[in-house]
């Protein structure tokens, strides 16, 4: 029994570490944060030129052939660093088409997206909170799908989008469809840009197998990683704001009301990273507890780094709710996973469902 | 215990209720000035009346009446519901014009305080340094007497409306030898000054409610101060008391707890009105017991100066227990919001987008309460509890910096 | 407007607060919780001389005639002193006669009551939190109770028990009749004991008005005053606890953590004390908002009590879950007022539906 | 990530499986043995099987075997499976026994380690005092050198099974003229010497689970003392380190999560069953987050002590952790007990009665949990973490009284 990385993993989580503080240190941060399209050609060229395109994506088709807990890592990373850019929406995408697709798709898309040549997302959620695949309306037909996505990572410019469809199916439509319509969302996290995708009558390609849960719960899997990542960030700006902010002569932490505070949030979040371990591991290889396990981490994580946000705005006082400082990034994410694929009451009241209580 | 208002209160209603429909909104030519223009103009009449500006000897502008609270709560009960401009809510009348009543010269006072109580003179608040926030007495915004004025060199921050003021009240420090408290005056500085730079603080909102204000050798009239060099800061103490309202954070949170509810009355959650959900429903009861226990305690707090009687430790309490409701609040409508949490809660210069959906307002107000929950405010807040309300030993580090 | 009291509702508090001083300090407080039925004669006597026996009983019948307002005022200064006895169920008898008895039964029971001559309680609830009046099951037939009623105050030593019964109506039982058994429960409060009653056919009296949930209401209101008492009585011990026990050099009321936590507690029980106030003047002046506002002052101050209770325990350390110390005796108090008349969660879903939410 | 045992563990797993199934329970004759007596029997046979105190070198009773956290846990899982008596959990084992081994002499080591972990030699542990709890260095006990014996008065609490305990491990002042930590030493009392008085401290739950011990010019040999005279605070420091375990306070509450979810599926709330109510189930939800997060956080501290590598941080969060998932799981129990709530959490020998009702053990639990809550020791633990986890500056006062 081993709870823990393997050397690749620790390998893995490092070189994308260093590339992060590397290539997206807080000015450039800043900078595509307050961008028109939340997007930094760059930094996703190096993202995909490190091979974070096709994680998942198996060998044969250009991809490195790794599993969700693999990727999870690579998100936690990612949302320590607020990373900008479409990676979340394009990892889901790769591995609908993976899990889902025909050979003859997998073929056609699998190692374009691995290379980054073409850019993928996934547009799962309806209006009035409709994120489980059992309520999405929208109608395919003769090859041609109707209906309207909600909030798409990146839909205005993904080459391909992975629409969910009534009936839990997912189908595949391209860029270039005919009667796709996308508009941007004023969205409230800035790293990770949203767009409505409308379609009348669009192309598509169904994708034969049923994924459209497996997905739903990789995605809860990496948001459940990102949160926590952004969290143990929060909690780090936090300490060091404390440790050197001074008031009435000492640095705050000297207050036992702001160092008990600071154990408190460590404490809230730094034993909970096995969640989004366990939840990966068990999409990977424990096919029965993983739709329970990724319900449980998403709102158990994403719930905490809300909370963790709110605190470290408290620590950090007025300068803490300013567009100038950082913090603010970091909970807007936390807004983000915590909101997107579905609220923490709503994957609770899941969990307990799938145990039958 | 009486809750119904005697005869000779029900009486005075009627009286407010008659000049309200006399005077309110203005009638033919007077309706077409502007907004501002109708408010000052009608405020005029409500002064006159005793409406507003009870507490301001009339000639100093006010309509100088005998303090009742009783009064004062019908005049704010039926000018709120006639939508009547009373008494100007700003940070000049309710914070520097006590002060200049009590600590002023004369020709402050006559300068000042009509203009103030009109609206027609705005001011902000000087106090809040980059350095200096729950630790205000340790402001370094520096006043040096050169001749007849003074010469100010400074940074404020969270100066609300300072790109609008036409005057400042400031904390600087003028002695520089003195200790901590015991260096600061209290100077007004207008806002036109050569060296006043204002910019626009920009909150992780998007929106800007607050200001920055550097000083930078700037030059006012020695006269230009409340009280004497170095008692500034038990000059601005009492501004603080005066900000106290034993009624008015409880009365907001209540307003606040309704807009949420028939907020929520509207709202689906998990393909459900939000009001079903057995969760919402106790989260919103266990809310309203705080938000009625407070309110009732303004009344008691209210009844109590009514009879002439000190409200003690209960005063102490309205602004954390506001805190607290206001955490609470923004707790619920966040999980009321929905999806709407994945957008921007206030329109977007870059992306020229305004929020989607007529209920895009909630998210605009969770995030405005998220202001109150900033800051050590709510820790002094129980230091101040803890040390002058129960009793306990003062904190040492506060103690040693004083 | 008006919101405070009457000179002669501060004496009584006064007068009362000093009784219990005089006749029910910590010793013998504590000699009475040690003791076999939780009950002292002198103490009750006492009560009883002061005209606390009939406060609610209208002066025609040899009471006070005063209202629940007054009734509840005396609760919290006898909730703050902690003081044993049957003083809760004894007045809801008197407020059940007083409200729903015939002229003949109030002759035939009300002075005795007031006077002290007979003791007086109530059986409400019954198995499984059945204590609204709509779910009571005891059956009334050919003047004849037969049912199980299960926390009944002081029922072993009460002369006469008013019974609620099924369709929510009273009856009165007294203690010579045939067919009542009443057995001992050991009950957690050691103040107000409890005994379970037992009803086989026994001879009773039907009371001609329906006043059940206002009597119901009234313990309502009763309890959430006797909450008030006693948790404005823990923040009290807690706060002269923490000024006098010292660790590290210093009072532990110097510590930041213990001296928020105080402030917290008393920021959680002052500004509450109108809550059974306005609750009270409801009951006997807005009989519309009676009801809801009976069930938010118990739910919330009752909630309060115990939260304090666990609170002032922490506070005190170890040295708060010992027999030995005071704590204990408000901290059983709590859970009685928490539990009996309903929990605090099925009160605030009554908050809800009462305002058609 | 590897959440199977490699084959090599499962064929150990398969070996204590093998035996479990041979030696326990007793058969013929030695099945009327006392419950204790064969609890001490089968002990030795699974220290000779190389199943109990594996880190005790063989010299002193144990069985010697090189560190295996896996095994360790296979053992502690198949002995669990099987109710059969494993290590003894005594506080004599847990933590007299590994501070004998680090800072005792030749003779003591022989002398009490092997009865300790037969279960032979019963221990009670005496740190605390009524004016030294969260503060434990302040402690007052006095021991002083006559002759060749230590002669101790004071008073110590919170000591658990002190009624039964043959010997107490002890902290003592005996260089009253040192600092406050450098004045202590940590020496052996023998329960039976004159002098020694102990007495049951009774709980509010009405049960007595804790003694109250006092030292009336007791008299032990000179020789009792583990460590030079005055490093008693250092010696029992690595007691407690001891102490600390990486897994067994998450398992413990996930066993207290598992029987109160349990008990809420027999549960009926307000007319219908309690797992169905949406509030209680959000509730149990939620402390599953807790309890599994807790959990795993347990298993990767076990897999890094495997490869050889600190748990660092993750290790000092268990007992804040636990503490914090205690008070929910008791405040929801609270809310499943319903109407029991009324009745004693204990039998009560005034009124010589027993609790009704077959689920009077959940009141029970609730307010052992209780237990966990009180005192500093949650504040102490959030220091700790600041401190050493963080690096945040230490207290002041704590500091100052050093």
């Amino acid at each position: 029994m081993d709870f823990g990385l393997s050397d690749e993993q620790e390998l893995l989580q490092e070189t994308v570490r260093g590339f992060v503080a590397k290539e997206c240190p807080s000015p450039k941060l800043r900078e595509i944060f307050e961008g028109q399209d939340g997007y930094d050609a760059t930094l996703w060229d190096g993202m995909v030129k490190m091979g974070l395109g096709g994680l998942v994506v198996p060998e044969s088709y250009g991809g490195a052939g790794l599993e969700l807990l693999d990727l999870a890592l690579v998100v936690e990373v990612l949302g320590e660093g607020a990373v900008p850019g479409p990676f979340f929406g394009h990892s889901l995408a790769t591995l609908a088409l993976t899990l889902g697709g025909s050979p003859e798709q997998k073929e056609r898309w699998l190692p374009q997206l691995a290379s980054g040549e073409a850019l993928g997302t996934v547009a799962l959620g309806e209006d009035n909170q409709a994120w489980d695949p059992a309520a999405w309306t929208a109608k395919v037909s003769e090859g041609q799908v109707t209906g309207e996505k909600a909030y798409v990572p990146y839909g205005e410019r993904a080459d391909l989008i992975i629409v969910g469809v009534g009936g839990g199916g997912l189908v595949a439509v391209t860029r270039e469809s005919s009667g796709l319509k996308v508009e941007p969302v004023n969205g409230v996290d800035r790293t990770r840009r949203l767009a409505r995708v409308t379609l009348q009558s669009a192309p598509c390609e169904s994708l034969p197998e049923a994924v459209a849960d497996r997905v739903r719960d990789a995605g809860l899997v990496l948001l459940a990683a990102d949160a926590f990542g952004g969290a143990s960030k929060l909690v780090s700006m936090a300490v060091e704001y404390a440790k050197t902010r001074e008031q009435f002569g000492q640095p705050i932490a000297q207050f036992q009301a702001v160092k008990h505070r600071l154990a408190d949030m460590i404490t809230e979040i730094e034993p909970a990273r096995g969640l989004y371990w366990y939840a990966a591991h068990a999409f990977d290889r424990i096919p029965d507890e993983a739709e329970r396990a990724a319900a449980l981490a998403k709102a158990h994580l994403s719930d905490c780094f809300m909370q963790l946000a709110r605190d470290t705005v408290e620590v950090h006082g007025g300068i803490g709710f300013t567009w100038e400082s950082d913090v603010q990034i970091w909970f807007k994410r936390a807004m983000f996973d915590r909101t997107f694929l579905g609220a923490p009451a709503y994957h609770l009241e899941r969990v307990a469902q799938l145990a039958d209580w | 215990m009486d809750l119904s208002y005697s005869e000779e209160y029900e009486e005075f209603r009627r009286e407010v209720q008659a000049f309200l429909k006399g005077y309110w909104p203005l009638q033919g030519d007077e309706a077409k000035l502007s907004h501002r223009e109708q408010a000052t103009l009608f405020r005029e009449r409500a002064i006159a009346q005793g409406y507003a500006a009870r507490a301001i000897p009339k000639r100093y502008g006010g309509s100088e009446r005998e303090a009742d609270v009783l009064k004062a709560r019908i005049i704010g009960e039926e000018f709120g519901k006639a939508h009547a401009p009373g008494d100007i809510r700003s940070i000049g009348a309710s914070m520097l014009v006590p002060t200049l009543l009590e600590h002023g010269q004369e020709w402050q006072k006559e300068r000042f305080i009509a203009p103030t109580i009109r609206g027609e003179m705005v001011w902000c608040q000087g106090y809040s340094e980059p350095g200096a926030g729950s630790d205000l007495a340790s402001l370094q915004t520096k006043a040096e007497l050169d001749g007849d004025e003074w010469v100010i060199n400074g940074h404020k921050v969270w100066t609300t409306g300072a790109n609008i003021a036409d005057y400042m009240f400031c904390l600087c420090r003028t002695e520089p030898e003195a200790d901590k408290h015991g260096g600061i005056s209290y100077l007004l500085i207008d806002m036109k000054s050569e060296g006043v730079q204002v910019s626009l603080l920009r909150q992780m909102t998007g929106t800007a409610d607050f200001c920055e204000v550097f000083l930078n050798s700037v030059r006012i009239p020695a006269e230009n101060i409340i009280g004497k060099r170095g008692e500034g800061w038990n000059v601005s103490r009492s501004t603080l008391k005066h900000e106290r309202n034993m009624i008015g954070s409880a009365e907001a949170s209540r307003a606040t707890f309704r807009s949420l509810l028939k907020f929520a009355k509207g709202v689906q959650l998990n393909g459900r009105p939000a009001l079903e959900d057995p969760v919402i429903r106790q989260r919103f009861a266990q809310i309203e017991g705080y938000v009625t226990a407070h309110l009732y305690s303004g009344y008691r707090q209210l009844t109590l100066a009514a009879r002439g009687q000190e409200p003690g430790l209960a005063a102490m309490l309205n602004k954390l227990t506001s805190t607290n409701i206001g955490h609470m609040l923004a707790k619920l409508a966040f999980d009321l919001v929905g999806d709407q949490a994945l957008e921007s809660p206030s329109g977007d210069e870059v992306m020229n987008l305004k929020p989607r959906g007529g209920q895009a307002w909630v998210s605009q107000y969770m995030w405005s309460l998220g202001i109150a929950i900033a800051g050590g405010t709510a820790n002094i807040q129980r230091n101040v509890i803890a040390e002058r309300g129960l009793g306990l030993p003062r904190d040492r580090a506060v103690q040693r910096s004083n």
